[in-house]
């Protein structure tokens, strides 16, 4: 009733990807969308991210996978997926049907060839492909393509050329040294956009048993307490590249998202916020929307970018 | 197969409803004995959706400050006058604040999650027995209830102070055998060792059989050559199935607690 | 009263420093031990560790300098001191007359000749010097060296020269996308042990004002929030070098500590905690004496490096 | 210099003892009006050491908990009946959940901190003239104490509802001008304009002014050629000088409003 009132329009591009809305799911925190649409209809996002999916289906890591740190969790699931095959027969007709919004999928393979027949296989399929150079849980591929500039480069390239229907997106590693670089290096091989950012490696140890609590020692940090340093790095980003910017890391209400989007990102994913509450990028959806009347803001693209840092 | 027939007689699951995020009001903190306390909290709404069965579980927040951050998964323990009681134990962040909570404080409760113990079906005359190893008598709690006294009940604990409700357990069960570490209650030993003293002179085919407690008690069941259910506890960020963090080792890989479980048939599990 | 019942050692070594016990302030979260001597006999501590200085007074960064984020703080002090000789003549007796614990001078220069030059006149004068090439606050030097590794090895060997008589740390860059390596090369270059980790570039923004809630835009991120960050660099620098390890980054209790002693630290500083608490470093060292009780330590090289990881 | 000599005239900074960190019970905790609350909580101790002086402030902190991590900073308001009196305005995080604090619940306190009002010389025959808007209200009420009803106060806020305490007030001055934003009590505008209004037909140097509130106000009241202190608020992490987090910019660089603040003479502070 309000947005009758006070129209605001919340639309958001993507390369040619018209989101209704800038909010989205983080990969690895919505599963296949199953779950979810049990809690709330999730056409009323922007646009929806699936879990990572490999070639082959992937058993993941050994337990424990998680644990609790000071307003943030570490996680090493280990990119535990069913593989292409069932998720082209069974879990992407599911979202499909419980929705109307943009799917994107996660990508991930051990070798450049990997990626691009993943690609290929989706492209088309799914409105976005969101290719996953930065997962701390995996041992071989990952996280190296999302360090090495030289491979990095490479890769975007070569699989840019396999997506020619869907929208191509980087999810950049905060692990780079320099994350303008990265950005700048994924939109001149052609990406429509890059996400960022995923988690930071991370430890914890168990004093009593002097095991690390986390089955594979060391496992992605997300949450609240990476918020500032993923802000910091979506700025970097932002103000590198023209391509749009997906921002996440910590958003856990609407104010955390216009944050974000002041900082320079087009739209942002909710993650860790969803395990707390399901409902959790709805939330933070209308946390925004209050945000712009309160602020008689118009439309969302008046926020992008629009923190004011000349002066300093 | 075996495992699929025990599972058929079983509550459906899927006709599960979704559970439900919900606010709660403190009625009551109370400390039962030791580290041990009970939580009553009335819903806001005044009702749940749906009801929660036995083996189910609900995830609590304190409130919706980052430390801690995430809900702490809690098994059913029971309902009374429309509060919904759990029974903690204090282990660390997240329990030590709750012991703090008073009358009148809120809570956010998400729930009930998971699969229910699968009631054995009436006719097949097997007798249930139960076991419970420390906080995992919260979990058989509405199970015993359910069973309506007829199950026998082993239940063991580090001492007399963590056994706890004895007297009312004692009343919902046909038997109840106690064992603690140190002795101050019961057989001094494991809880276990009872377990299997019991079946020295009986058929285990002529029993079904449900566990709930830690890890080291599950296995010991579990290598036991009985048959029947256990609950595992692992640590869960989501409790609904979307963070894969709760993975636990079975025959057919790895499965989540929170969402195939936490309710496990006793042969599916692969304890490392 | 408990230590004479159960003795404990709680004695560790940096270079040729010995230090009673491995609990250290951080640089900038101390001052130069004046206004802490008022709330505790600094004595107790390991090492006294002082709020970095240059060779000139720096005024520092325009306010606001520090806001708040989920579990930690961001600050950009932009190093604000007194520079060399005020520190010499005025600090440095007041802290030594105080207390009777090594004394570790923070230093950061904008150029090699001024770290050389800082060296040179701190030689002797401290019982430790350690370099600062990791500073997110400052413009030029700071953080510069600490992430070219070229840059890097070239500044730790020239100041290695410098440094005859005092125990030579250099404080190692959170920025470093292989910590490991940076570790390495500061060994490789002859330093007596590496710390880490300074702060890590983080934002936050005012949605109100749209403006950067730290005047300097971008930040250091310290406090709970990064421990467990700090942690796995910690445990990777440790599994690199055969020098010592002081580790730091959100420790605020006796068992942050234990991890971080654990995943290979020989000491451990505190840092943002003491704003909580002016004591956080004695309560940090109580917390490890009763850690040490309870598992039946006697020493704490025991505890050094003992994580369980060997199994992953 | 004047500024010197108004300054030996007040309190000796450097007598003032080390502050203490020290745990206190919450004894109430009331609504006064709109966001304003006034907590009161009691030393575990039972006494301060030292005693608090106008001006000073007490770090707070509401647990140990990470979120929110720091302590906050607040005016010494006043002590009654052994207990430690804050009074706030709800503005974000920490003041939220404080509105939450009830009886018996513990709180961390370090203080009292930072340098007090210097009192005027009393054979010095300057008029005490005293400044305050919004919260800031809350630092100079122990000074007007302090000054027995001697001063004029000017007392500036959002509406009524913002401005507390009027009727004590009026007992506490010899004159009280009152001004809102929104006319809803006194005069219809900022309250530096009724301070204007006020030295139209008076000698400036007759009086020695103090002022408390918001920078704007501040600023402004040190632009009208008076002497005298003000009392500058500015974010803090350590409120003991260690981290130089709360730097303000003063003729002589940067200083510390915990440390060489947060009471600094209106000549010192340079502001933007
Ligand atoms: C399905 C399920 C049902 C449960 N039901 C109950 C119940 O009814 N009553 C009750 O008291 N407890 C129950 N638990 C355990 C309870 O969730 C943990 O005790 C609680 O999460 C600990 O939180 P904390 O912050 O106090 O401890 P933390 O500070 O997180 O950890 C303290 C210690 O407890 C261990 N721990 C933490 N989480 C778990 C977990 N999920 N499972 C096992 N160990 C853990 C940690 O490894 C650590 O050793 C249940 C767990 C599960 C998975
Ligand atoms: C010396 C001193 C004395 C003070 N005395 C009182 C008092 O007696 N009563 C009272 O209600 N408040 C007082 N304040 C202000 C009080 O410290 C802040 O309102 C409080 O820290 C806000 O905490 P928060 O977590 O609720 O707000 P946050 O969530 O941290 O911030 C909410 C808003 O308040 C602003 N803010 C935060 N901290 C400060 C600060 N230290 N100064 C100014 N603005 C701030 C933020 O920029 C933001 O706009 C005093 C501040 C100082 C420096
Ligand atoms: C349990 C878990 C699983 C994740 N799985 C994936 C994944 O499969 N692919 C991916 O690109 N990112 C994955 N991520 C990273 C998130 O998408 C996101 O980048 C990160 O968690 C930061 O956002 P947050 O702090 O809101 O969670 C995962 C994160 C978590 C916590
Ligand atoms: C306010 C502040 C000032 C700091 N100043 C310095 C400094 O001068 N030199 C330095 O090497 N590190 C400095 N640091 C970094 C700390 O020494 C430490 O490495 C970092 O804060 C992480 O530890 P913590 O999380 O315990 O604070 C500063 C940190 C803070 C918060
Ligand atoms: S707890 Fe998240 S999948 Fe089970
Ligand atoms: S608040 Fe730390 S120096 Fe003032």
């Amino acid at each position: 009733m309000r947005s009758s009132l006070n129209k605001k329009n919340l639309e958001v591009k993507i390369g040619g990807m018209r989101l209704k809305n800038p909010i989205m799911t983080a990969s690895g925190t919505a599963g296949y969308g199953e779950e979810l649409s049990a809690f709330y209809d999730i056409s009323r996002l922007g646009a929806i991210v699936l879990k990572g999916i490999s070639l082959k289906p992937w058993q993941g890591n050994p337990p424990p996978r998680i644990t609790e740190t000071p307003c943030g969790m570490i996680n090493s699931i280990g990119l535990q997926n069913v593989g292409l095959k069932t998720f082209l027969k069974e879990k992407l007709p599911f979202v499909k049907k419980k929705s109307d919004v943009p799917v994107i999928a996660n990508i991930l393979g051990n070798t450049t060839g990997e990626y691009a027949k993943l690609a290929r296989s989706l492209d088309g399929e799914v409105e976005g492909i969101e290719i996953n150079v930065s997962c701390p849980n995996v041992k071989k591929g990952g996280m190296a393509f999302g360090l090495d500039k030289k491979a990095f480069g490479k890769l975007v390239g070569r699989v840019r050329g396999d997506i020619k229907k869907s929208v191509m997106i980087v999810k950049l590693s905060p692990g780079a040294q320099d994350i303008a670089e990265f950005a700048l290096a994924a939109q001149e091989e052609g990406a429509d956009a890059v996400s960022l950012i995923n988690t930071i490696p991370a430890m914890a140890i168990d004093i009593n048993t002097r095991r690390p609590l986390i089955k594979n020692v060391i496992g992605g940090l997300s949450g609240p307490a990476i918020k500032p340093i993923a802000l910091r790095m979506v700025y970097q980003a932002a103000r590198a590249v023209k391509i749009p910017v997906i921002g996440m890391g910590g958003i856990t209400t609407g104010q955390d998202a216009v944050e974000f989007i002041l900082a320079g990102a087009t739209a942002v994913a909710v993650g860790t916020a969803t395990f707390i509450n399901p409902s959790a990028p709805l939330e933070v959806l209308e946390g925004i929307e209050a945000y712009m009347s309160i602020h008689g803001v118009k439309g969302v693209a008046e926020l992008i970018g629009g923190a004011v840092t000349g002066c300093s | 197969m075996n495992t699929r027939s025990l599972r058929s007689a079983s509550t459906d699951t899927d006709t599960i409803q979704p559970a439900h995020l919900f606010k709660a009001r403190v009625k009551e903190n109370i400390k039962v004995s030791g580290r041990f306390y009970i939580l009553k909290a009335t819903p806001e709404t005044g009702f749940f959706v749906p009801a929660p069965l036995p083996g189910q579980f609900f995830m609590l927040g304190l409130d919706r400050r980052k430390d801690p951050l995430l809900k702490r998964p809690f098994c059913y323990f029971r309902v009374r006058d429309g509060a919904l009681e759990i029974l903690y134990r204090i282990v660390g962040k997240a329990t030590f604040l709750m012991r703090e909570l008073r009358e009148g404080d809120r809570v956010e409760v998400l729930g009930p999650l998971g699969n229910p113990y699968p009631l054995p079906g009436w006719g097949k005359h097997k007798k249930p027995l139960v076991v419970a190893g420390g906080v995992g008598i919260a979990s058989v709690f509405p199970l015993l209830e359910a069973l309506k006294g007829k199950a026998v009940l082993f239940y063991g604990g580090r001492s007399r102070d963590e056994l706890v409700l004895t007297d009312e357990l004692q009343g919902m069960t046909s038997e109840l055998h106690l064992a603690s570490d140190d002795g101050s209650a019961g057989f001094k030993g494991a809880v276990t060792d009872v377990l299997a003293d019991y079946f020295k002179d009986k058929k285990k085919s002529d029993f079904i059989i449900y566990a709930c407690g830690p890890n080291g008690m599950l296995k010991a069941v579990c290598g036991m050559g009985l048959r029947g259910y256990i609950s595992s506890e692992e640590k869960m960020a989501c409790g609904i199935g979307v963070c894969l963090g709760c993975a636990i080792k079975t025959r057919s890989g790895f499965k989540r607690t929170c969402k195939e479980g936490p309710v496990f048939d006793m042969d599916e599990v692969v304890f490392e």
